[in-house]
């Protein structure tokens, strides 16, 4: 599938100059950009196939399933899991609430604890203490090291009889730590709790397997993972599906309503209520064969030389901070760092007239800004497309900024 | 390379276009030396705002007494407009009536919305922040202390029973 | 904006055969077709201004951010309603579960009545169902008339003091009846209950004002009016969103997160948890346009004139049983029929063997199913781009199947 | 007009291609006369099946004893493919051990889902049911009473602690 520079042909974004600039795009962790083959397939979709699903006898409504069903696989295919427990959602924040309402709601009481990390995204924050207000369990924090990992002796003792369910963000968007969810997962599993991952950041830029991370949900999100806007997946062992109350009620999640109560749907099905986002499930099964053809591991290799190429830069950047582990190996893709002299939002608008795109705000993720001491960072992140000339770019901007500033 | 990695650092100032008009020297001014930085003694009321969107917090501090602001202080985390904002708006409300500094409030609000002109003789260096506009985003670090001054305001209104 | 031929040159899946033969297709109440001008504008956006929404410092993401906001202007526009009170969700189910959760879970108790009507989608059913089980509401369902509208003597005896909230269609998918949902609005405000309006047959079809309906809620789904699949909106009076606890919980429906607790965001975001659906706001967007642009009056009375047509040249086909008001005024687009000899999924195979898609089943509207005494009913159903020519079409088909099946 | 409006009514069977691959003689001779329609005497194990997609309807009544179904009578309301399959079903199953019939069942479902050819011996009638694979929303029609059958079985063998 030859090698970044071609991979960055098949994204027309980055072709166009914007304010007669070339578009240096590195906020890929806040969405990334699309690759031609994703907006044609649905553009295609559109054009050529579209009907509702699952119910029609009529040619093109086969045709539609057909497409349908082939994403469904393909996007299954990507994480080394089975369809029968992928759960189509608008986001992975609704697939977190959906674990959130669906097994907590019931499962949850007075007592029980729920247990994420100081480094979560607030998607996978408020959806738990929404239900613990619910059902009277609290959320418990797990905090980190001074090197911005998880301290998992803080996280082996925290985890005990009273834990009902552990939710761990796979890489961490605002930090960039990958953390050990197979080894959390075994942890909580002894102890009898559920294990979520919120998979957001890593299914986008490395090999995945739920199967081999043993853990109960994985919840990720299309548009980090080249994939369109208005679909997440949840990844669940089918069992629990099923022990699973419905979340959300409706047309498509039924067995049968009768005015007296309903009956639901097993498998997937139960938690999708309503028409599907269809042309956006199949733009994801595009996108999902397109990071498969590249394949994860170059994927993951070629983020990897951006990641080490750029922390190399930033570290000759005077009064320059960069927050998570040191060792590139040891995280994903976005790199937060502050200078010293000039706030973030600053920096990302000097670097925007440069025509750096970077993030600045606390990343919905403000219990962790809190402990880092800091009411923002600014943020780079990179995918596919990402050059190291963009990141000779940023660095170079960097400089700048402090020079504007001064 | 897209671009040459050796910027020519002196020469940025002035050179920046928009930026320029964005960060004018009277705004990075007030951002460097910040006026009615600090806490004030016999505050009557307080307010906490944040941005949530970038995370920007304002702590304000106000004196409001004989139907003026006597005096005002803030403190809080942000970027230089939202910073420099405050500073400037300190500077012009200080002593104010609430009449007025109200009708400040809502003439900064207009100037952010692009529906009126900024008038200097009411804004003073406030009048800087009218380069705003063009960076939709960064309106709201703009309005960040004079949103929440007149949630002050309020605060104080319904503590008078008015 | 021309006629319907002019209108139908705008939808490029008409314009190509299916298996060798024009695509005829009366399966609008499903989901509709999508013009050009919407899937360009989407693709548009994939290539020239893809950016997250409402947190970016950079030019690309105020572009981005201007899109948005621009669509979710015309998409208020649309139905006369404020942006303040629009709430962007995943499609009308969604919307209704939204209510029903983030509403009915902290107003509802024992004893309290939810009051429907027979002629429900099962998207305005089962959410009450699920919020009525976990707070002890009951769900009373208004019965029809003979001539299949809704029996307004029964819906004023049954609201009472103890009705918290009345919801009804606005037309039925299954019927076409239009429903006085304005008149009930009044009735179920005078005592003192919430009314929700599920507009997502009436909002496509003809002119709908928020304002004028007087209701408190409206809701509506994308794919149906012209616009993308992933996208429905809800429509409610800002006072009622502010008096509601959120629903999902995550970025962006956020003020403040800390490991205590949160505070929300105020105003329509406090229920847009996690990233948007963008594109698929942008592409509503255009699709409301398109439609303000045809004229919403344009759009009732071409939809109109060929309801009459259809309804006349069906009333000719011997053992052909049409449902629904017989008085085309009192429809909106959908015609379910039943043949007495032919079995529904048997007449749409047919059919669709003659290239006329329709739809047969439940239109998952059970309760009503079981009121009408059959397990399924056909439905042929139009939109702008429809014509007389297709209408005779499905007459010279429904004619053919009695005889294949004779 | 796009096509002509007076077809060519009794030209039609026999000129539809797939469509007569599908509603083949036979099967529309079973949904016409259903074989074992009705209810019946001594059942054992009654399920309710039904097409939640579609809302096809089964009510199966089956006399298991002595390892074999001894009987069988289906009601319920749906399209002429899942009529028919009830019927053909019907008499094939009936007489045949339990084991047999898993078989059968097995083999049908992999019949609808294209994995082997339908073999006439076992399913007799229910042959032509093999035509159905080209409408694959028709193919849950067709597996609606081998289901229920399947669930059947299965009930009775909890019921009977195996
Ligand atoms: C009246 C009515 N309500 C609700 C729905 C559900 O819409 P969606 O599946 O887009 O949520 C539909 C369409 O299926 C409908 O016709
Ligand atoms: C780690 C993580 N979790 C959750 C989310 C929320 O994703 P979405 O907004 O698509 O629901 C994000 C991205 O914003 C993220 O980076």
């Amino acid at each position: 599938m030859g090698t970044a520079s071609n991979w960055r042909a098949d994204f027309p974004i980055l072709g166009r100059p914007i304010d007669g600039r070339p578009l240096i795009y590195l906020d890929s962790a806040a969405t990334s950009q699309k690759p031609e083959v994703v907006i044609q397939t649905m553009s295609d979709y559109y054009r050529e196939a579209n009907a509702n699903v699952r119910r029609g006898v009529y040619a093109l409504a086969a045709e539609s399933d057909r497409r349908f069903e082939h994403a469904r696989a393909s996007i299954a295919r990507l994480v080394d899991a089975s369809t029968d427990g992928l759960v189509v959602t608008k986001n992975v924040t609704e697939a977190i609430n959906l674990v959130a309402y669906a097994w907590g709601l019931r499962n949850l009481s007075d007592g029980d604890e729920i247990l994420i990390t100081i480094m979560e995204h607030h998607s996978n924050i408020v959806p738990w203490q929404l239900v613990a207000e619910l059902t009277g369990a609290t959320v418990k924090f797990c905090p980190m090291t001074a090197g911005h990992e998880l301290d998992m002796d803080a996280m082996a003792e925290m985890i005990g009889p009273r834990t009902k369910v552990v939710s761990v963000v796979h890489v961490s968007n605002a930090l960039g730590t990958i953390n050990p969810v197979a080894e959390i997962g075994r942890m909580a599993h002894a102890a009898g709790a559920l294990m979520v991952v919120d998979g957001s950041q890593s299914v986008p830029h490395m090999p995945v397997s739920f199967t081999e991370l043993g853990c109960d949900v994985l919840a990720f999100t299309g548009h980090k993972m080249l994939g369109p806007t208005g679909i997440g997946i949840l990844v669940a062992r089918p069992e629990l599906l099923d022990s699973m109350a419905p979340f959300m009620g409706g047309g498509e999640m039924i067995n049968d309503v009768t005015t007296e109560g309903s009956t639901y749907a097993t498998g997937p099905r139960k938690f999708e209520a309503g028409t599907p986002p269809i042309a956006e499930t199949i733009g994801l099964g595009a996108a999902a064969e397109y990071l498969m053809a590249i394949g994860m591991d170059a994927v993951r290799a070629h983020e990897l030389e951006l990641t080490r190429y750029a922390l190399d830069a930033m570290a000759d950047i005077p009064g320059l901070m960069v927050y998570g582990p040191s060792d590139p190996e040891r995280r994903g893709c976005p790199i937060s760092f502050a200078m010293d002299t000039v706030h973030a939002h600053d920096v990302a608008q000097f670097l925007d007239a440069q025509g750096v795109c970077v993030r600045a705000g606390h990343h919905c993720a403000k219990p962790l800004m809190r402990t880092l001491g800091v009411a923002a960072t600014a943020r780079a992140s990179t995918h596919v497309y990402s050059t190291t000339d963009e990141i000779d770019a940023l660095v170079a901007a960097l400089h700048g900024s402090a020079a504007y500033f001064a | 390379m897209h671009r040459n990695s050796t910027i020519d650092l002196p020469q940025l100032k002035g050179h920046m276009g928009g930026l320029d008009n964005l960060y004018q020297e009277v705004i990075l001014d007030h951002y460097k030396n910040r006026r009615h930085r600090g806490e004030i003694e016999g505050a009557t009321v307080t307010v906490d705002h944040n941005n949530p969107m970038c995370g920007d917090e304002i702590h304000l501090q106000v004196r409001l007494a004989n139907g003026r602001v006597e005096n005002l202080g803030h403190t809080g985390d942000g970027c230089s407009i939202s910073q420099a904002s405050a500073s400037m708006m300190s500077e012009v409300v200080i002593g104010k009536s609430t009449d007025e500094v109200r009708e400040l409030i809502e003439h900064m609000r207009a100037v952010m919305h692009g529906t009126v002109e900024a008038d200097e003789e009411l804004l003073e260096d406030g009048v800087a922040l009218a380069g705003v506009r063009k960076f939709p985003a960064r309106v709201k670090c703009a309005l960040l202390s004079w949103i929440a001054l007149k949630d002050a305001l309020e605060q104080q209104g319904e503590a008078d029973g008015k």
